[in-house]
């Protein structure tokens, strides 16, 4: 656990740091009302009415995101098995290799269906 | 080592995530109650192996995670589907069948 | 048990600060850097006027931000519009928390590292860091509830956990090779000379040449450097914020010292995947060949020198690119992540899995075949075919409802007439419906 | 393995049913005809053999899983009501050789005599099985067919009427079939399971396990031979569907009631059976007055007829549960005697309905005088129905009678009573019918007395009826070996005479 | 200093990295190596491999030729587990296989056996387009019902032959669950059967807003279930420190550990396959998945799912929880009640042929559940054991279920299936034959002799008996004699009601695929009626035992 300490302790200090310099340039820093100032960016038009979250976005993103969700996980399973690689008896590098074959389909299957095109 | 700690917050975790399941309308925000329930689970797994000795638990909470994320891949299709059909994500708005 | 157990509270406390004091001189120092170099390679000065060399520029901006006024959209989500920085800012610091600068040395009169912690899973920690800054960005988006700071968001998040697979899958080598994740172990082991063979003889040879993960695993290594400009939404990868498209992405509703912060985050950042990439590809705080030969270069003390180099030379890298690379379309952007960087890394990782002892060789021949398939003569197929416009037929301005540009060797209608050849015809543009589902 | 002649019996008819099914039109009725005489002759022919005392005795491993087998064996009884199920059917047939012409039908009459046929295979089985699963499938299978029958031929309320003469069936079928898997149960703690009946009939199941057991088993009876109480689907289906489906319902397949009571209740739970005794006798003197007191008020004329009938199987009930040799006997003889009464009464108001065009007892008056030789039936009919002496149905009722009296005197009293009540409501329906001023809308209705083909369907039965009131021998001979067995296997004595009054 | 390696100081640290040039002597440390059975295994790896087969196949093979190659190869695949499974159950390999997590044990091979039956008749369904060249699943699946997009996939043709994997990935999870030996396999083999399954539920031609509206709650529904079944698992593993079946076993004979973890445990476990059976408190999902899910998936999920289910459960409880029975008979038994009473109540108010049939799985769950309490072990001269009948059950019901909604996909009106009661009025005059088969099917249904519905309920209500359990029996029976009324509901529509014009479906003839399925369950709902002596003393006996 010793181990983390350090990180704790970087992690307050970031911390403090973010939060009092944000703190700081509240107070230091002017706050003149503007109506307009406050209303989201869009180009000096009437700002579009969003429903908080966003609204609606392609589908698009959907799908990488699954696919990142898929491929972290690979690599997550990847993980300890790398460090341990030269300690596994030949069937358990196979069975690694069989995983990234089996992972390797659905990725060609996704490439072939064009699910990573962009248009 | 006691696992005590570990599974009591394991049991409000899990219990946070029933009730997020059981009151929020949101299909995603009920999805994401079980995926905190799968956590949850996790938590409790890890706990065990620690109180056990024994690995089993932790590889246990390996296969969730994965599960999880095929769960994940498929829940999300599932409700991205339904969500642009009739752009609403409220499981009371799924009424088309009843009893 | 180990060395870092033993260090006493006072020097945990000295290391932090001293470590957190080092990154924003440094990161100060970046600013100015980068402005510099690219102002050379433009042929421009860049900053000079305040202090020595202009060194105090970014010094300036900073104060600057801080007394600006700091306000938040009236839509924006109070919590989550505050939380999203201080995510960002305290992740970009806490990375470099297991990052070495140099070996075991004494310090007052404790035998410590140069370095601020270590854990079996370091590398591993570091990703999972990372990951947390991409939340700041997200949360950053959502919560301006604006439309340009969302789009931007939610690309730079596309983005970023595409290139963080190959980004993972390169570390994987890495541990592959060096059996374990422990940041210090990874450099340690690059510190051993590289033994070759010739290949189907019994002949070795040495050269003294250390055993750089960049070098044993080079496909690895060039994945790595490709995936560390898109996780850090850098040029010519900044699709995020690119401002021709998005204004700013998902900074678009920041301002005053909370959007400093994403501002500092990203040059940590930059200097945090150069870090890591120097940990695990460059030999970390290792002596450069042929200076490891000689074994006053691999003092201890010096490691922080080779280490800053190293870095410094890196992040000239993300300059470099900057100053001349154009941006990508985004679906070029998203097609090398996902169509060509995880598909290499795959095959990288299955060849180095099962015969790890021939990393050069198989290095070699997974580059002639990258070369190969995704070579010069295959572009065309990759491209989709642009039929060649006729032209013959005049340019139809409106095509599909949206006002177009003339394709090379089409005329704009005005011109019918004014210029030679051009001439008027029936306009029938040629909208090609084209299935998505194939 | 001998010559299965009991399997082909049973299988017969079902086979003509399927054969049926790919045909169409009057040759269908034909055909179907031919395999109901066919089986007719068969039926005829076992029942000779059996009397002549060759072992018929079939047996074949079948379920091995749960001691299941395909037994076939022809007891007395079995003989007896086998008889009469292959006599009857071709009655039927030719009685309803138009059922198809009706507006009602639903089918052609070529689908009545496939189901018809099916039904009697069913029957067969039934009547013929040696192991009590192979009996209970048969039990139940007989109901779709009957299903079927009602629902698709007769009154407009018929669907209904099916429903809830399927309910009432499927019900006590399944709390049979619980009594199966106790069966079941038992037979495979005591090591290896079986159901053949004679195993079943040595192991003597009793105790608390057998009671419930008998419990299960009679419920699906009594509701099959219709006691007081679960009876209300006979009404209703007689009323709704065909003459010809209720001969067979009440004819035929409410026989399997009793037959099983017989067959299963008494052999196998002996210890149970003497436990129920005292309790179904009330039963059965309550449905012989009841049946009797609803047929006394009932204004249907169908209604009526199987309003009697649940009278007449109170009778054979209490017959059974006499426990004499001669009472079981007498029940026995009744079974055979009751199908061919009933059959003569059901066709012959069928063919008063079919004239009339209505089957309320105040739509008739005075059709002596148009249709002579239909009243002249009817009342020959319906004196066997009472139990006339010189009929069949006379001897056996006097051996019940006559079997009870010795343990059970006062419960016989109750049950003459019953026979008072049979003459009564018997007589009160000829006399409301046939005698008194021809009404007018029985002058235009009733035009053309029996034709030659109803003749030739009464004819039989009432010869048989009146051939086994004087001649009862041969049958009845059969019928006494029947019951000796029963009273054997449930290892009660009759009762000396002189002791009748100590032994109650 | 320049070549020396450094060595660490400790022991807690990952050993030192190794270079792999010199490295010569490589010894495995500490992980023993993993050994397959890889011919009593084959069967599941032949569905592994060709489920990912298919998907390489969708990616490579040209769309014309995918139908084709797709339906083969599931058919091929499934046939051939079938084969090997057969093969292997009469070698009597009976072994605790892939480092013990899968039990291969004639329960297994019992249950497998149902499964790929149901599996082939999986398949045929699937493969049905006889109406109009149309499958039942959508054409796009990703597309936004009624969208312009979904009209042009509609126009050019487009099918989804992916079907045919995820059918192949379902059965596989389904196998994996039935042998699972260890509680972490059968939780992932849940989640593989699932999650194909909630694909396929979203993916109906007709009714596609519906479709996914089903998909969603069977969706949301069914990962709670696993959800709460995992955590179960998790406190079964804190109680006896092994996810091993047999661990389990031996804790619980030790009696160590915390017994309200264990109950708990116990509890939260049997909710997700109870789920999975459509048991009732947790039978919510039932009627809407089987509704809106296109009808061949309806089909399969009915039979299969179910089969799987209950031989987890049977397998959980039989042989990792078996010293606990007397608790958890109790539960089951009152939840057998619960699910028989809901489900044949429910259903006598439906008028929709797919939400009756779906009501009528919940009843059968309740009666499968029956046989499960009664826990009468496989030995020698015990007739019948509870696995055995429970098995035979599965398959009689399974056979039905499969004809009957064959039968269901046929009777159509306008192009899409007419699933409402009153199109099938007189379906007995339009189509005799059909009619019969539709008869047959609910008589087995509703346990009429004859069928192979009855013995089915015979054996089980008889191995509940046999397990001391006589009145939970006369509750089933009850039950079944009121579950008739609506199963003579679909007849009487058929044959004694006339057509309404306006509602009335027609039989459209489909291609050899359902005509082969309906001839073959057909003719095995009518045999199994009247001859199942060989098959129940094989389903019955010894041969139907667990191991641990």
């Amino acid at each position: 656990m010793n181990l983390y300490i350090p990180i704790v302790g970087m992690v307050i200090l970031a911390t403090v740091f973010v939060m009092v310099s944000m703190a700081l340039s509240t107070v230091v820093g002017p706050a003149r009302y503007n109506r307009a100032k406050y209303d989201s960016y869009e180009c000096g038009i009437q700002p579009t009415p969003q429903p908080i979250g966003g609204g609606r976005f392609p589908v698009k993103y959907y799908i990488t995101a699954m696919m990142f969700i898929v491929f972290d996980i690979e690599v997550v399973f990847l993980l300890p098995w790398a460090v341990s690689r030269n300690q596994l008896p030949t069937f358990a590098i196979g069975a690694m290799v069989v995983f990234l074959v089996l992972f390797f389909i659905p990725y060609l299957y996704v490439l072939r269906r064009r699910g990573l095109d962009w248009d | 080592m006691s696992p005590e700690g570990y599974l009591i917050l394991s049991a409000i975790l899990f219990a946070v995530g029933v009730a997020g399941f059981l009151l929020r309308r949101n299909a995603i925000i009920a999805f994401m109650s079980i995926e905190l329930m799968l956590n949850a689970t996790n938590l409790a797994f890890v706990g065990f192996a620690r109180f056990h000795g024994n690995l089993e638990g932790v590889i246990a909470a390996f296969f969730v995670m994965v599960v999880a994320a095929a769960e994940v891949v498929v829940g999300l299709a599932i409700i991205v589907a339904v969500y642009r059909a009739r752009r609403s994500a409220s499981v009371d708005d799924a009424n088309l069948m009843k009893f | 048990m180990d060395l870092f157990f033993q260090d006493p509270w006072w020097l945990i406390l000295i290391k932090v600060v001293a470590l957190f004091v080092i990154l924003l001189l440094w990161t100060i120092f970046n600013v100015w850097y980068e402005r510099r170099l690219v102002g050379k390679m433009q042929h421009r000065l860049g900053p000079i006027m305040n202090g020595p060399f202009g060194l105090g520029q970014a010094l300036a901006d900073g104060a600057k931000l801080l007394a600006k006024e700091d306000f938040r959209p009236k839509n924006a989500d109070k919590w989550v519009f505050n939380l999203a920085p201080i995510l960002t800012g305290v992740a970009a610091f806490t990375c470099w928390t297991v990052i070495p600068f140099g070996g075991e040395v004494e310090m007052f009169g404790v035998t410590t590292r140069l370095q601020l912690t270590d854990t079996p899973v370091a590398a591993f920690f570091i990703m999972a860091v990372a990951s947390i800054g991409i939340y700041g960005i997200v949360l950053a988006g959502w919560a301006g509830n604006s439309t340009y700071s969302f789009l931007g968001s939610i690309r730079s998040t596309a983005q970023m956990i595409s290139y963080e697979i190959s980004m993972g899958l390169s570390m994987v080598a890495v541990f592959i090779m060096a059996g374990t994740m422990s940041t210090s172990a990874i450099v340690e082991s690059q510190r051993e000379t590289i033994q070759f063979q010739i290949p189907w003889t019994d002949i070795q040879f040495d050269l003294g040449l250390s055993g750089w993960y960049a070098l044993l695993l080079f496909p690895s290594f060039v994945i790595y450097a490709i995936s560390m400009v898109g996780e850090t939404n850098r040029a010519p990868f900044d699709l995020p914020e690119c401002e021709s498209e998005l204004v700013s992405g998902y900074l678009t509703e920041y301002s005053g010292f909370r959007y400093a912060m994403f501002f500092l985050a990203e040059y940590i950042n930059m200097a945090t995947v150069s870090a890591v990439c120097t940990t695990l590809f460059l030999g970390g705080y290792l002596a450069p060949w042929p200076l490891n030969l000689i074994p006053f270069m691999n003092n201890a003390w010096l490691g922080p020198i080779w280490f800053v180099l190293k870095v410094q030379l890196l992040f000239s890298v993300f300059v470099w690119l900057r100053g001349t690379l154009p941006r990508l379309r985004y679906d070029q952007f998203m097609d090398l992540g996902w169509k060509v960087l995880i598909e290499v890394s795959l095959i990288w990782i299955v060849m180095i899995a099962i015969f790890p002892q021939y990393s050069l060789a198989l290095a070699v021949l997974l580059t002639a075949g990258c070369y190969l398939v995704f070579g010069e003569k295959s572009k065309a197929i990759d491209e989709p075919e642009i039929p060649a416009p006729d032209p013959d037929r005049v340019f139809d301005p409106f095509a599909g409802g949206y006002p177009v540009p003339p394709m090379p060797g089409q005329v704009l209608p005005e011109l019918v007439g004014v210029v030679a050849g051009a001439k008027e015809d029936d306009p029938t543009p040629a909208v090609e419906a084209e299935g998505k589902d194939a | 393995m001998p010559f299965p002649l009991l399997t082909i019996l049973a299988l017969l008819p079902i086979l003509g049913s399927l054969v049926l099914l790919a045909l169409k039109g009057p040759v269908a009725r034909l055909v179907g005809y031919g395999f109901a005489l066919t089986t007719a002759i068969l039926g005829v022919l076992a029942f000779i053999l059996h009397s002549q005392g060759a072992a018929l005795a079939e047996q074949a491993q079948w379920i091995p899983a749960i001691g299941a087998y395909y037994a076939l064996d022809l007891d007395g009884m079995g003989a007896l009501l086998v008889l009469m199920t292959v006599i009857l059917v071709p009655i039927v047939l030719l009685a309803e050789w138009k059922v198809g012409e009706t507006e009602n039908a639903r089918w052609g009459t070529g689908t009545f005599v496939a189901l018809a046929l099916l039904l009697e295979g069913f029957a067969l089985f039934v009547f013929m099985a040696g192991d009590v699963l192979l009996f209970y499938l048969a039990f139940e299978a007989t109901l779709i067919p009957t299903y079927f029958l009602i629902a698709g031929f007769g009154g407009v309320r018929r669907r209904a009427a099916a429903l809830k003469f399927l309910i009432y069936s499927l019900v006590g079928g399944l709390v049979m079939l619980v009594a199966i898997a106790g069966l079941y149960a038992v037979t495979a703690a005591e090591g290896t399971p079986t159901f053949l009946i004679n195993d079943l009939a040595t192991l003597g199941i009793d105790g608390t396990i057998g009671r419930w057991l008998f419990v299960g088993f009679f419920f699906a009876f009594a509701v099959k031979a219709p006691m007081a109480g679960l009876h209300t689907w006979l009404p209703d289906a007689a009323e709704q569907a065909t003459p010809g489906t209720s001969t067979l319902l009440v004819g035929i397949l409410d026989k399997i009631g009793t037959f099983g009571m017989i067959r299963i209740c008494l052999s196998v739970f002996p210890e149970a059976t003497q436990w129920a005794t005292p309790l179904i006798l009330i039963w059965a003197v309550v449905s012989v007055l009841y049946g009797a007191i609803m047929a006394f008020g009932a204004k249907d004329l169908l209604r009526l007829v199987s309003y009697t009938s649940i009278s007449h199987f109170g009778f054979m009930v209490f017959g059974i549960f006499a426990l004499t040799s001669q009472s079981i006997s007498g029940s026995i003889f009744y079974m055979l005697n009751h199908g061919l009464s009933t059959a003569a009464m059901f066709l012959v108001v069928g063919f008063m309905i079919a004239r009339r065009g209505s089957a309320d007892i105040d739509a008739f008056g005075g059709v002596q005088k148009v249709a002579p030789v239909l009243a002249g039936v009817l009342l020959t009919s319906g004196l066997t129905a009472l139990a006339l002496p010189g009929m069949g149905s006379f001897v056996s009722e006097f051996l019940v009678m006559a079997g009870a009296w010795q343990r059970y005197p006062i419960h016989t009293a109750f049950i003459t009573l019953g026979m008072v009540l049979a003459a009564v409501y018997v007589l009160r329906m000829y006399l409301r019918t046939m005698t008194g001023p021809v009404t007018e809308q029985v002058s235009t209705h009733i035009t053309t007395d029996l034709t030659l083909r109803e003749k030739a369907v009464v004819a039989p039965l009432l010869i048989l009826l009146i051939v086994f009131g004087f001649f009862p021998k041969p049958l009845l001979s059969v019928a006494d070996d029947a019951a000796t067995q029963t009273m054997a296997l449930v290892g009660v004595a009759d009762p000396a005479p002189q002791v009748q009054e100590g032994n109650r | 200093m320049t070549r020396r390696r450094r060595r660490w100081p400790s022991s807690a640290w990952p050993t030192p990295p190794r270079r792999f040039r010199k490295a010569t002597d490589d010894q495995p440390v500490g992980i023993p190596a993993a050994t397959l059975e890889w011919m009593e295994l084959s069967p599941l790896l032949v569905l592994l491999i060709a489920g990912s087969l298919g998907i390489l196949l969708e990616a490579l093979v040209p769309r014309s030729a995918r139908y084709v190659v797709q339906s083969g190869l599931a058919l091929l695949s499934v046939g051939a587990a079938l084969a090997l499974t057969v093969i292997n159950w009469s070698a009597g390999n009976i072994l605790l296989a892939g480092m013990d997590l899968v039990a291969l044990d004639g329960a297994a091979y019992l249950f497998w056996t149902v499964l790929l039956i149901a599996g082939l008749g999986g398949v045929a369904l699937f493969a049905e387009r006889g109406y109009g060249g149309q499958s039942a699943f959508a054409s796009s699946a990703a597309t936004v019902p009624g969208s312009p997009l979904e009209r042009e996939a509609d126009r050019q043709g487009n099918e989804h032959t992916e079907i045919f994997p995820l059918l192949l990935f379902a059965l596989f999870g389904m196998m994996l669950f039935t042998s699972a030996n260890n509680l972490l396999v059968l939780f992932v083999a849940v989640e593989i059967l699932s999650l194909p399954l909630y694909l396929l539920t979203a993916m109906a031609r007709r009714r596609r807003l519906l479709s996914q509206e089903a998909a969603l709650k069977y969706f949301l529904l069914g990962s709670l279930a696993s959800a709460i079944m995992l955590y179960g698992v998790a406190l079964l593993y804190g109680y006896a420190g092994s996810l091993q079946l047999s661990g389990l076993d031996q804790a619980l004979a030790a009696g160590a550990g915390s017994r309200p973890l264990l109950l708990t445990g116990l509890l939260l476990t049997s909710v997700g396959v109870l789920f999975k059976m459509g048991a009732v408190p947790f039978h919510a999902w039932t009627p809407d998945a089987y509704m809106g899910a296109p009808t061949p998936v309806t089909g399969f999920m009915a039979v299969a799912t179910k089969t799987a289910a209950v031989a987890g459960l049977m397998r959980v409880f039989y042989v990792g929880l078996g010293a606990e029975q007397w608790t958890w008979q109790i539960l089951f038994a009152t939840v057998a009640i619960m699910t028989m009473v809901l489900g044949v109540t429910v259903a006598l108010s439906q008028n929709d042929i797919k939400r009756l049939l779906a009501y009528s799985s919940i009843a059968h769950a309740g009666f499968i559940l029956v046989g499960v309490v009664g826990a009468v072990p496989a030995a020698e001269g015990v007739a019948v054991s509870s696995v055995g009948a429970v098995a035979f059950y599965m398959l009689t019901y399974g056979i039905a279920t499969l004809g009957a909604f064959a039968i269901v996909t046929m009777v159509r009106r306008s192009g899409g299936e007419a699933n409402s009661i009153d199109a099938w009025k007189g379906l007995g005059k339009r189509n005799p034959i059909v009619a019969a088969l539709m008869t047959l099917f609910m008589l087995s249904f509703a346990g009429i002799p004859l069928t192979a519905g009855f013995i089915g309920k015979l054996t089980v209500f008889a191995s509940a008996w046999a397990g001391g359990y006589g009145w939970l029996v006369l509750v089933a029976v009850v039950m079944s004699a009121i579950a008739a009324v609506f199963y003579f509901k679909v007849i009487v529509a058929m044959w004694f009601q006339d057509a309404d014009p306006a509602s009335v479906g027609i039989v459209e003839v489909p291609s050899l695929w359902t005509w082969c399925l309906l001839a073959v369950t057909g003719a095995a709902t009518f045999i199994l009626g009247i001859i199942p002596g060989g098959l129940l003393t094989l389903f019955g006996g010894v041969t139907s035992q667990f191991i641990r």
